[in-house]
């Protein structure tokens, strides 16, 4: 059985991305008592899946190390992974929240060897690769994992493969016989870092995400550019393999549409102005971009990467939200529409079309405890009636990773603001 | 203090006992290593190992534990002993993942593992428990300088979460630029009005808190301190100076516009019906007070049409201008643009932009502003004239591909921010130097810039914290956004970067979090980020200072003041635990308890040298322990192999690598090198900012020491290694190991 | 009196947006669009050719005050009808009815192209269909085959012998309607004093909003 | 009685002779088979189509739509309208829309219509056919009283338009709705996928920029044939003809060789449940359908 310990001076943050990590680690390091919760098997969220930051072009990566030596040397805060949060009762400064957890059929033994995987041939979906590729059954689920321990599949729980595992394991690690598990905790105050998911591209017919394997996403490109992605970080397209030189990036691909995504999410065009440098790294002078776009949102001194980008003469700007993506007789995704600084029709094939999509609460649709309130977009808001429960980063807005980070910080404050009270009355 | 008492742990699983001869290891720690204990185990990080140290701590008084097993990254929360010193030999990710399981790598696989129980044992025996120093202040009172929405925000933060606050405002009132607003954007569903600026409510919730102390018409004369026990000499309306202690400071200066008079061509200055946004604001507030429509400067005529230049003076790609977008500016005229049309449908309302930055939420802000008449065109405005009580603007219109006019009765600019952040140091310390000799222009100069500063900071490195880009006090870390160079000081709201005033009280609270956090740890004597918790810090032999300087010159955060003697005066609370001070210093006298000169410099000496005939050249790596030696280390987990004849050793940063370890290595017979690092420049990556770079910066000084050794300068690798080369990084050590091994050894081998 | 165009030019003086809002069916959207140009490159008119100016342009000349050109325009009457750009929209602006509303709005003061085939044809069709309550498809085809002169009617006509042959032959043209004898409503007389009022009151209320304008 | 019954809208191309006809009799044979009544709504009149805009006006095509309404509920009180033409369906769809939506123009229509002694005093559901046959009964009961699938048929199931568009069938996507693949699977056939599934036939254009209209209309085909369906299938009479009547003229054009019937949904149901081929209408095709006609034998 899990067990944990909180009291009424807990603070409970949801979400182990970089927003739930920075709250946690904030409280903790202000000497706060932390239970940190996340769905995955493993801490950092959606920015470890990114390979590159704007503006610096360096690795999230490095930042998710700091958080993690942070947290490994700071006895305040435990992590439950494979957790979510199913109830909250109670009221600021004493909240009674259940958590399910899931089985990750592998205990702390874990050395991270990597035997089981060995001994295991079933392969899944690999979801740190948005799906891109597949990996075994009894996987890390990236080398950056914490907890640096195997996860064994449910689907082979019970057959052969599982028990191939567990016999592979010299240090009694794989336990096939653990179960689902119900726990319910004290905390005072409860920080909602439950972050964002990229907008299903599918929704956007038009663009034929469904039907054209050389239509990808932005979150899938990052993986595509990342030596430890699915093609080694080369720019590959996946209809045929052939190296994808000239790259169409379109933006709110969902966003700022009142048939899809109602707000602007903030980041893809950064996002995009970005991944044309990966275009760029790939191939040289060979390598072109088009960016599509209604209007460039690089904000504050991102400008400054966005002239940058500008005077790349391999990248090209079309004011334009593309109207529909065809495909040519040898698989090129042919980007329709009209150029709108002046009337210019355009059908340009490119190698590879980027979407842009946008930003959506992860929790839009699934159902959350009703204690948290969102407003009309699914995102978090604060609740005055409520005033124990706080949102932070992307779970409260569209955000980029330092905005993200600074609402994670303010929303730590505020979960503090409600322990110390309590604290102050206890004496 | 108890007597040492050495123990090592050697741990066989994970198959490192079936490749290499665990035996052998244990006698070398024994034998060379001189532990006092020595104990082999299958599974170290079982409960069972685990319980097997606590117990040799607990009940043998054992004091330093070497434990040679896997990774310093792996098994931390099993490998947990606060209370003794901890080093760790990598057998796992650093010898026998990296090394192929075959018969002839075998002896060479060895030699690598017994390399690193020796270096263990070596680096443990130098290491002390940090103690902590408790007595680096205990003042928990937060300064907020600036009363704008920002700094209001972070007094009341802290004041909620139980802190005490002075709250510094150079104006008679509270408010700032948000008191200057008719309304403020929207901030809350459906996103459609403009709300009232807030600004009353926040000054009488600060009035009636009595955690919060004001002075207002105060400027700050000097800060003295580091966290938990700053002074600040406050010069206050009467002319007279009173001081406060307090913890830790957020500087909430905010920022003015831009200067429109620069910007002629769009009017300003020609016509009194070209205004700036602040001057639409006032406008605005006049209307409302004597309740008639909003009129323009020239006759008090009310506007009938009106349209709003963005980026007046922004996003100028010639440097004439800010280069920077403010981001706030489109929102702001959206709402300026609600202010008309609210009043009357009928005023012709229209903004020109390029690109219109509604992010979030301003999207619904923008569609109501469409929704009720507002026209947006994508345009650049090319020049403003005035004539008589109109004013014609000439775009070029960019949908429809011409040149065109707009006539108006008023011309609001939106020209953006410029922070209120202090003279930029660097300049400043120029203008010193041309001053100390020079004439009494210089020295005005100097006067001037000093009249800038915020916070007169007395620190050795200047009198504000340093400028990031184009004047702003951010931070370079994405995820770090409050990273700062000088410890214990945060700025909040614009002064740190453009944002509007959502964004802003966001930040503010946020700043206000790390303060308090900042007070928290000086009490504890631990150390802010990143080695956040970290209970070591320097100290300095004095009798050896030679006072050269380099320590506080070199310090990225500003830590290390001078005394009246001019010996370096460490400030530990301001102190991050880098180590810069002890990779400058030239006499080697600056050392942690549990990081030293010795800690490194004895694993150096460690390893066994074998001799020229050998065909067995050393190489040490000194690698960055943020992102070289993760790198490495993932590089281990991947499997993939490298060169058996290098010794890696992690190092704090680059900064605090001394020049020591260099030259000592390379007479003690090493052949070569490798120093890893992070990024520097511009783009820089290093978690402690200047430290890559320093240490690069003294490293190029060293080659001129090879030459005076008469030794290949390529003895010495400076390689920039970011945490992603995991897959890379071998090759480039093999590379390096080849390139070593065509040289030949060492001409000091065996020497 | 004034034509229609100059009244209303003159009401609106140089407000076209606020004409085409109160005076266009649906042009109270016009305002919303901010140029994505998501509605000109989802045309299927403009796949094959394009014409002088797309919706999101034809918007933009509207805000831009070009009276002129935007009435003038060949624009509107390349709609299909196929609600591409409605459904598309991302500020739902229902493209397809404002383009509508547009080239109603020209037509009715005067100012549409002259000899456009679609709006002939819009005009045929309403009239053919208001004549006896129902559409009689032969008198239609002939009125638009014959609209430029009887030569190129009979030209066009032939061209078409075969596959009006192929109608006939299916059951699906009925040579007789061409004789009035097709298909008609019992009420008529109804639905023309319907209609009546309809155009009756639909003309008072726009031009009571013209009234408004004029007066400010 | 019939277990569903409607007021039926068949609008002016599915009457007797019309262009539609066949359209109309093969949804008699079909709601025959499926056991639903419908009660032709009195004296209806033209719906006013999307292409009269520019002489209608905004008011009197909305009148005319509303005449429609009040005698609908008048004559037939509590049944839902149903269209078999995607244009009526769409106007009577966007008058309700719009009347139900502004008071003033609601007012203004009912003094329209007192002029011919009627009021609107609800305005009924309005429903396509297909919605009908999907919503109402869904595929199941549409499968039952198959007796013969269309086994090794293929077909391209055309949507075109105004089915789908703006108000399309509920829960299906504008950009590829399913239910008309659905519905030939459901009677045995094959709907082979192709990308010009909702492309615009040209419409009205046909008539006043055919050469625009037959390029689309060539898209259309030669998407069709290049993904192997024998013949097309669409619910709407406009995308009918021009689809099945222009082939000849973009043969001479482009020098194709199209050559593909284009039937009717409810063509391919009446022959699925056994009907013969003139309850099928088959002979109204302009390019014959042999194959069916040989399979109706």
């Amino acid at each position: 059985m899990t067990s944990v310990v909180a009291t009424n001076q807990t603070i409970l943050v949801v979400g182990g991305g970089i927003s739930g990590m920075t709250a946690a680690l904030e409280a903790a390091e202000t000497g706060k008592q932390v239970v940190l919760v996340e769905r995955n098997p493993y801490l950092g969220g959606r920015t470890v899946q990114l390979y590159r930051y704007f503006p610096k072009m360096c690795h999230p990566t490095c930042g998710l190390e700091i958080n993690l030596r942070r947290l490994k040397a700071n006895p305040r805060i435990q992590v439950l992974t494979m957790a979510e949060v199913t109830g909250i009762t109670g009221g600021k400064g004493n909240y009674s929240v259940s958590l399910k957890l899931k089985p990750r059929f592998v205990n702390e033994n874990c050395t991270a060897c990597g035997d089981c995987a060995q001994a295991v041939q079933t392969e899944i979906d690999d979801a740190y690769n948005y799906n891109l590729t597949k990996v075994k059954a009894a996987f890390l689920p990236s080398i950056f994992a914490y907890p640096q321990r195997y996860v064994i599949d449910p689907s082979i729980v019970g057959g052969a493969e599982g028990e191939a595992a567990k016999a592979a394991c010299k240090y009694n690690a794989v336990d096939l016989t653990m179960k689902e598990e119900t726990v319910t905790l004290n905390a005072g105050a409860i920080v909602w870092a439950t972050g964002w998911k990229p907008y299903d591209a599918e929704k956007i017919v038009y663009y034929g995400y469904d039907r054209f394997p050389n239509v990808v996403t932005n979150v899938e490109f990052e993986r595509m550019a990342d030596p430890r992605g699915p093609t080694g970080g080369k720019i590959l397209r996946p209809s045929d393999g052939k190296e994808a030189k000239n790259v169409a990036f379109i933006q709110c691909a969902g966003s700022r549409d009142e048939n899809h995504l109602r707000h602007c999410s903030r980041f893809c065009c950064m996002g995009s102005l970005k991944q044309t440098h990966y275009v760029q790294e790939a191939f040289g002078d060979e390598g072109k971009s088009t960016i599509y776009y209604i209007d460039i949102r690089a904000i504050d001194r991102f400008e400054d990467f966005y002239q940058k980008v500008k005077a790349n003469p391999n990248v090209s700007f079309v004011k334009s939200k593309v109207a529909r993506i065809t495909q040519d007789k040898d698989g090129n995704p042919v980007c329709n529409g009209v150029n709108t600084e002046g009337y210019l029709r355009y059908a340009t094939a490119h190698d590879l079309v980027v979407l842009a999509v946008g930003m959506e609460p992860e929790v839009k649709g699934v159902s959350i405890p009703a204690e948290v309130m969102s407003d009309s977009s699914g995102f978090v808001m604060a609740d005055p009636a409520n005033a124990g429960i706080f949102g932070a980063g992307c779970a409260t807005n569209a955000l980029d990773v330092n905005r993200a980070v600074q609402s994670a910080t303010a929303a730590a404050l505020r979960a503090i603001q409600v322990v110390n009270k309590v604290a102050r009355a206890e004496g | 203090m108890a007597e040492m008492k050495t123990a090592a742990y050697l741990c066989k699983g994970c198959e490192i006992d079936k490749r290499v001869n665990v035996a052998a290891l244990a006698k070398i720690a024994t034998k060379e290593g001189k532990m006092a204990l020595v104990r082999e185990h299958d599974f170290l990080c079982s409960a069972d190992g685990v319980a097997l140290i606590q117990n040799d701590i607990d009940n043998e008084g054992v004091t330093h534990v070497a434990l040679g097993a896997c990774s310093r990254r792996a098994k931390t929360e099993a490998f947990n002993f606060p209370t003794v010193a901890l080093s760790r030999g990598n057998l796992r990710e650093g010898v026998i993942w990296i090394r192929p399981d075959t018969p002839d790598a075998q002896e060479t696989t060895q030699e690598m593992a017994e390399d690193y129980v020796r270096m263990m044992c070596a680096e443990v025996k130098t290491m002390q428990v940090p103690a902590g120093n408790q007595k680096t202040g205990t003042i928990k009172t937060i300064l907020v300088v600036g009363g704008g929405v920002s700094g209001m925000t972070a007094a009341l933060e802290a004041s909620k979460a139980g802190y005490k606050v002075v709250l510094i405002e150079k104006a008679a009132a509270l408010g700032g630029w948000a008191a200057k607003l008719h309304k403020r954007v929207p901030t809350r569903e459906p996103f459609k009005s403009p709300e009232d600026n807030g600004v009353a409510d926040m000054a009488a919730r600060i009035d009636a808190d009595a955690n919060i102390k004001v002075y207002l018409n105060a400027t700050i004369a000097k800060t003295s301190g580091s966290p938990g026990r700053f002074k600040i000499d406050i010069a206050i309306e009467s002319g007279s100076v009173v001081t406060e202690d307090v913890g830790a400071i957020i500087q909430a200066t905010g920022f003015t516009l831009y200067d429109a008079n620069k910007l002629p061509h769009l009017g300003y200055g020609k016509s009194p019906n070209v205004v700036d946004q602040a001057g639409l604001e006032a406008l605005a507030k006049e209307a409302a007070a004597s309740g008639k429509p909003i009129c323009r400067p020239s006759d008090g005529q009310p506007v009938k049409s009106v349209v709003f230049v963005q980026c007046a003076g922004q996003r100028d790609a010639s440097g004439e201008h800010l280069q920077y977008c403010s981001g706030y500016c489109c929102n702001v005229s959206i709402k300026q643009a609600t202010y008309f049309k609210d009043s009357n449908p009928d005023i012709d309302t229209v903004v020109l932009f390029t690109d219109l930055r509604t992010p979030g939420n301003g999207e619904d802000f923008y569609r109501s502003a469409q929704n009720r008449g507002v026209i947006f065109s994508k345009g650049v405005v090319s020049e403003v004239t005035a004539n008589g009580n109109t004013c014609t603007v000439q775009f070029k219109d960019l949908i429809l591909n011409e040149d065109t006019a707009a006539e108006a009765d008023l011309v609001v600019l939106a020209t953006g921010s410029v922070p209120t952040s202090g003279p930029e140091l660097e300049a400043l310390a120029d203008a010193k130097r041309a001053a100390e000799s020079g004439t009494e222009e210089t020295k005005n100069v100097v006067l001037q810039m000093m009249d800038k500063s915020v916070l007169n900071l007395d620190y050795r490195q200047g009198p504000d914290i340093p400028h990031f880009k184009h004047g702003f006090n951010d931070s370079h870390f994405i995820c770090f956004p409050y990273e700062t160079r000088r410890t214990g000081i945060y700025a909040a709201g614009p002064v740190r970067r453009p944002m509007d005033i959502l964004q802003a009280q966001e930040d503010a609270t946020g700043a206000a979090m790390k303060a308090i956090q900042a007070v928290e740890n000086a009490g504890l004597g631990k150390a802010a980020h990143p080695r956040a918790g970290d209970l070591s810090f320097p100290t300095a032999r004095l009798e050896g200072c030679t006072q050269c300087k380099r320590c506080t010159v070199e310090c990225p955060f500003g830590a290390i003041d001078e005394d009246e003697k001019r010996f370096p005066l460490f400030n530990e609370s301001r102190c991050r635990r880098c180590g810069t001070c002890m990779g400058a210093c030239p006499v080697r006298v600056i050392s942690f308890e549990n990081y030293s000169v010795n800690t490194v410099g004895m694993q150096i000496k460690a390893v066994d040298m074998p001799d020229e005939f050998s065909e067995k050249p050393r190489i040490l790596i000194l690698a960055c322990e943020n992102d070289a030696y993760p790198a490495l280390d993932m590089a281990g987990m991947n499997r993939n192999a490298y060169d058996p004849f290098v010794r890696v050793i992690p190092v704090r940063c680059l900064g605090s690598v001394n020049t020591i370890w260099i030259t000592d290595a390379l007479n003690s017979g090493y052949d070569g090198v490798m120093l890893m690092g992070c990024k520097h420049g511009d783009e820089y990556q290093c978690h402690f900012v200047k430290g890559s770079e320093l240490g690069r910066y003294r490293m190029s000084k060293v080659y001129d020491t090879l030459k005076g050794m008469n030794l290949e300068i390529d003895r010495l690798m400076d390689m920039e290694v970011a945490i992603t080369d995991m897959d890379t990084l071998p090759g480039k050590i093999n590379a390096y190991a080849e390139q070593i091994k065509a040289m030949g050894p060492s001409p000091f081998k065996g020497l | 009196m004034s034509n229609l165009n100059e009244q209303m030019a003159d009401r609106y003086k140089n407000n076209f947006l606020k004409e085409i809002e109160e005076q266009a069916e649906m042009g109270e959207w016009v305002k919303m669009c901010m140029q994505c140009g998501l509605c000109s490159g989802s045309c299927p008119t403009h796949f094959h050719s394009g014409w002088d100016h797309p919706p999101q342009e034809i918007f933009m000349l509207i805000r831009a005050g070009k009276r002129e050109e935007v009435l003038n325009s060949q624009g509107m009457y390349m709609c299909t009808s196929c609600y591409n750009c409605y459904v598309r929209c991302p500020r739902k602006v229902p493209v397809t009815h404002v383009m509508h509303g547009i080239a109603e709005y020209a037509y009715r003061i005067g100012r549409a192209p002259k000899a456009q085939p679609t709006l002939h044809l819009s005009k045929t069709f309403w009239t053919n269909a208001t004549k006896y309550g129902r559409v009689n498809e032969v008198q239609l085809t002939q009125s638009l085959y014959f609209k430029d002169g009887i030569g190129s009617g009979i030209k066009k006509a032939m061209e078409m012998q075969k596959e009006a042959l192929g109608l006939v032959m299916a059951g699906r043209l009925n040579p007789m309607e061409a004789l009035g004898m097709g298909h008609k409503c019992k009420d008529v007389s109804g639905i023309h004093k319907m209609l009546a009022k309809a155009e009756e009151l639909e003309a008072k209320n726009k031009a009571a909003k013209a009234d408004t304008a004029g007066k400010e | 009685m019939a277990r569903k019954e409607y007021a039926f809208y068949p609008g002016c191309s599915s009457q007797k002779g019309a262009s539609a006809s066949n359209y109309l009799v093969s949804v008699e044979s079909m709601c025959k088979t499926l056991d639903i009544k419908m009660t032709e709504i009195p004296d209806w009149n033209c719906c006013g189509a999307s292409v009269s805009y520019a002489e209608s006006g905004e008011l009197p095509r909305h009148v005319m739509n509303a005449r429609n309404f009040a005698l609908s509920e008048q004559n037939l009180p509590g049944q839902t309208i149903v269209a078999t033409c995607a244009a009526c369906w769409l106007g009577a769809r966007e008058s309700k829309e719009r009347l139900e939506h502004s008071s003033g123009l609601m007012a203004d229509t009912q003094a329209a219509l007192k002029e011919a002694g009627l009021n609107i005093k609800v305005i009924p559901e309005i429903k396509h056919m297909v919605e009908v046959l999907i919503e109402d009964l869904g595929y199941d009961e549409l499968k039952k009283p198959v007796k013969k699938p269309l086994d090794g048929m293929k077909f391209a199931g055309y949507v075109g338009c105004q089915t789908n568009r703006p108000f399309g069938i509920a829960n299906e996507s504008f950009e590829n709705p399913m239910y008309l693949d659905r519905l030939i699977e459901t009677v045995g056939g094959e709907a082979v996928p192709y990308d010009q599934k909702v492309t615009c036939c040209g419409g009205a254009l046909a008539f006043s920029e055919p050469e625009k209209a037959q390029a689309q209309i060539k898209d259309i085909i030669e998407s069709a044939y290049d993904s192997g369906a024998e013949m097309l299938v669409t619910p709407c009479p406009l995308c009918q003809a021009n689809t099945e009547v222009y082939q000849g003229q973009i043969n001479k054009k482009y020098g194709t060789k199209f050559n593909m019937p284009v039937l009717y949904y409810s063509q391919l149901m009446t022959l699925a449940y056994g009907g013969s081929a003139k309850e099928a209408g088959l002979k109204g095709n302009v390019i014959r359908a042999t194959k069916l006609e040989q399979f109706a034998g």
